[in-house]
């Protein structure tokens, strides 16, 4: 896959490359994961009550969830997506202790990030014009949804910056560092996901 | 106390000299808040909580313009109390045998007691600002004044509890404040804890006229502010003589 | 491991004067007000002034007059405690920030912190307490004032949120760049989580029914959940920040 | 480690086709949507019950490729399956309800 021949491994990416192959490698560190375990169940119970809430008004809800754009919301996934491709292939190169390339999948993963808030801040405008507000419950959710993601995604492009900035001191340069900030980047992907499905897909 | 000559463009002098200042500051600011209280005719004799409406509107109107003048003052100058109290904290993080936890713990009350205080006179002065509002709206904003002004105490007594554990534990040989700074100190949290019963009370000792809850809470308040003054400008006089820059 | 401690931030000598043998009992007096004042805060809260589980924003004026009527001795008992002994919100604050200072983040998120905390008692403690007793206080009053108090009072509670998020933020911040671990990592992570429940809660001043209301069960009963949880980690860390913190020492000016 | 250097190359690709598949669930699920103003959507049990299913795989995909859970330690698999299995059996019993 890589054009350059990876340099020299350091004894904690051998050690992480060992731990991988055994099956028992955590990616990035504990303090993460429990951040990003707790934040699955802390939005769980925001799809559960919108579920609840929706079983409610279910005729309501797919009324105004016809009023989503459904290109614009594959789009996004499609650009989150890709965002993530890049970012899981910038831990390898990394691992390989090939970091220009992993920053530059970085810059990838990261410029994909933008692409998606710039998307969704023109659908929230078109939403907006068109006269649905929060006034109504389904948008209610939506906006809150949409929004609360939209500050994750947020923090991960500012969390892929920093890993970009560790990246380029030859000192500082972690593969955990890495795994830790794409850790965060997919658990946003993940979200979106649900999301994407709650939201624009399901009947 | 005399600076002495050769310390006279030192930094630590500095020190010593902005705190005097401060203390000054919150002196000529208790004079200014002494004479406002005394020209609140709602506190001679403090209103009683079992007026009518109308008696409260009536009470607004006829007395609008002393009422401004000590309200308008209260919001001034009440606040400048708060440098006395800022070398309050500055004293107790000289204290030497602790970990100056204390100190930070009652900055924190302070200046949570401090919003407070800034609270009770802008309903008091709202409520002369129309004499001829709704009498049941100028009530409400008497009954704010009044609960603002008398009961929340709980901030008081952090910082006065903050300040006696300070003193008590600064077991050194030469100690910030004397000892009896922390009995004060307690003996005025204790005075000024029953007012909290002027939320709910109407009438009795207790209520926010009553002799425990009006003239015990702010009699011990003022005593309080007024020895404090002395025994902290006293405080960062051994400051200065301890650090070599003043007889 | 306390070596570390006393070389980054701790260690400052403390002055050169003979003095009594160091001892951590003012620490360990001032910790045990952080559970001692919220343990009271619930109990208040919870049992006396009834404002946790919220009452309903959804319904009329003569049933908000109704329910002060109903509760009416429960919350004065409620809130004349209240006035007591809220000033253990101070205490348990300025120790968070005390602990803070100790970090070797500098002092600059510890005070913002401190000033955060100190501004959010008034709107997020006080006020809910004056606005009911006021209401309580006459039972007689003009029912229209009874349930503006009413709505003041649960706005105020609830609603106020830029001071605390303020202060979640400096917490989280002076984490990640602390080199003592005075608090773990993943505190300041979840601290984020605080954030976010406060960003959602601004729903409630616009939603005076369902789950974005401020009895609402993503606005109120999630945000409490994670608050709950967040809480007792900071008190659970305080303690063994309290714990490693060497005798004698204390934070760098 | 040449056996694991060996590794690399298949980590890369298993994460080509995960990024495949999940594009190709996510514009598949372009005409599942009711999003279309051309005709008026109707509840429908099916396409819902099709939209778990596919949000479960989905959900599996990243974190087992892209987050590297395929590796990680068995704790992390078990809880990262378990809320994955939770969240979208709580939907499809919220909804069929």
């Amino acid at each position: 896959m890589t054009n350059t021949e990876p340099t020299a491994l350091t004894a904690e990416q051998t050690d992480h490359a060992d731990r991988r192959q055994r099956g028992t490698h955590l990616p990035g560190d504990g303090h993460m994961w429990l951040m990003v375990l707790g934040d699955l169940i802390i939005f769980g119970g925001y799809f559960i009550v919108y579920m609840v809430q929706r079983a409610m008004a279910p005729a309501a809800y797919l009324q105004a969830q016809q009023h989503l754009s459904i290109t614009i919301g594959v789009l996004n996934t499609v650009v989150l997506v890709t965002s993530s491709w890049f970012v899981a292939q910038a831990v390898r190169a990394a691992a390989d202790a090939d970091y220009e390339r992993a920053v530059r999948l970085i810059y990838g993963g990261g410029a994909c990030g933008v692409l998606f808030i710039g998307v969704k801040a023109y659908e929230w405008t078109m939403k907006i014009t068109q006269g649905y507000t929060n006034s109504n419950e389904f948008f209610m959710f939506y906006y809150m949804l949409t929004g609360v993601h939209m500050f994750h995604v947020a923090l991960g492009v500012l969390i892929l910056g920093i890993v970009v900035r560790e990246l380029r001191n030859p000192r500082r340069r972690r593969p955990s560092m890495v795994e830790q900030g794409a850790t965060y980047w997919h658990m946003v992907d993940l979200l979106w996901l649900v999301i994407f499905g709650l939201l624009y897909v399901m009947r | 106390m005399q600076i002495l000559a050769e310390a006279e463009e030192l930094p630590k002098t500095t020190n010593i000299r902005t705190q005097l200042v401060a203390l000054w500051i919150a002196a000529v600011s208790a004079l200014i808040l002494l004479i406002a209280y005394l020209a609140f005719p709602g506190f001679w004799p403090p209103m009683s909580p079992r007026l009518t409406a109308e008696d409260v509107a009536g009470f607004y109107r006829n007395h609008t313009a002393w009422i401004r003048f000590s309200m308008v003052t209260f919001n001034l100058c009440g606040i400048m109390l708060l440098p006395l109290f800022c070398v309050v904290v500055v004293q107790m993080k000289r204290m030497a045998t602790q970990s100056q936890v204390f100190a930070y713990c009652y900055l924190s009350a302070v200046v949570s007691g401090a919003t407070l205080f800034a609270l009770a006179d802008i309903f008091f002065a709202v409520a002369a600002f129309r004499p001829g509002r709704d009498p049941d709206l100028v009530m409400l904003l008497n009954d704010l004044g009044w609960m603002v002004f008398i009961a929340p105490v709980g901030m008081i007594v952090a910082q006065n509890l903050m300040l006696a554990l300070a003193v008590y534990h600064d077991n050194g040989p030469t100690p910030v404040f004397p000892r009896w700074v922390g009995h004060l100190s307690l003996l005025t949290m204790f005075a000024m804890l029953p007012s909290a019963c002027a939320m709910v009370m109407t009438g009795g000792p207790l209520a926010w006229d009553g002799a425990i809850s009006f003239w015990l809470r702010n009699g011990a308040f003022a005593t309080f502010v007024i020895v404090m003054f002395f025994a902290v400008r006293g405080a960062v006089r051994r400051q200065a003589r301890e650090e070599g820059i003043a007889r | 491991m306390s070596a570390t401690v006393v070389a980054a931030s701790g260690g400052e000598p403390v002055g050169t004067e003979p003095r009594a043998p160091a001892s951590k009992r003012d620490l360990w007096i001032v910790f045990w007000i952080f559970p001692t004042f919220f343990g009271l805060f619930g109990v208040i809260f919870v049992l006396l002034a009834r404002v946790i589980p919220p009452p309903r924003p959804d319904v009329t004026t003569d049933q908000k007059v109704q329910w002060f009527a109903s509760h009416a001795t429960t919350i004065q008992i409620g809130f004349a405690a209240v006035c007591v002994v809220f000033g253990g919100a101070a205490i348990a604050n300025g120790y968070v920030a005390y602990q803070m200072k100790r970090m070797t983040s500098g002092p600059t998120f510890a005070y913002a912190y401190m000033g955060a905390m100190a501004v959010g008692t008034l709107p997020g403690l006080l006020l809910v307490a004056l606005c009911f007793s006021a209401a309580t206080f006459r039972p007689d009053r003009e029912p229209r004032i009874s349930a503006m108090l009413y709505d003041l009072g649960m706005l105020s509670f609830n609603g106020s949120l830029g001071c605390f998020a303020t202060g979640y933020l400096a917490f989280a911040i002076a984490i990640l760049y602390d080199k003592n671990q005075i608090f773990p990592k993943w505190l300041a992570y979840v601290s984020i989580w605080q954030i976010v429940t406060e960003v959602i809660a601004t729903q409630m001043w616009v939603s005076s029914a369902g789950p974005y209301a401020w009895n609402g069960s993503i606005a109120f009963w999630l945000a409490v959940i994670v608050f709950g949880f967040w809480l007792n980690c900071q008190g659970i860390f305080l303690k063994f920040a309290t714990d490693r913190q060497p005798a004698g020492s204390r934070p760098a000016d | 480690m040449t056996a694991t250097a060996a590794q690399r190359p298949h980590e890369s690709r298993a994460i080509t086709y995960a990024w495949a598949v999940l594009c190709a669930i996510t514009i598949g699920s372009w005409w599942l949507s009711p999003g279309h103003t051309t005709h008026t959507a109707s509840p429908s049990v099916a396409i819902t019950t099709a939209v778990v299913l596919l949000g479960f795989i989905k959900g599996r995909l990243v974190i087992r490729y892209f987050m590297a859970v395929n590796t990680a330690p068995r704790w992390l698999k078990l809880s990262t399956d378990a809320w994955l299995f939770a969240l979208w059996a709580a939907v499809l019993a919220i909804y069929v309800h």
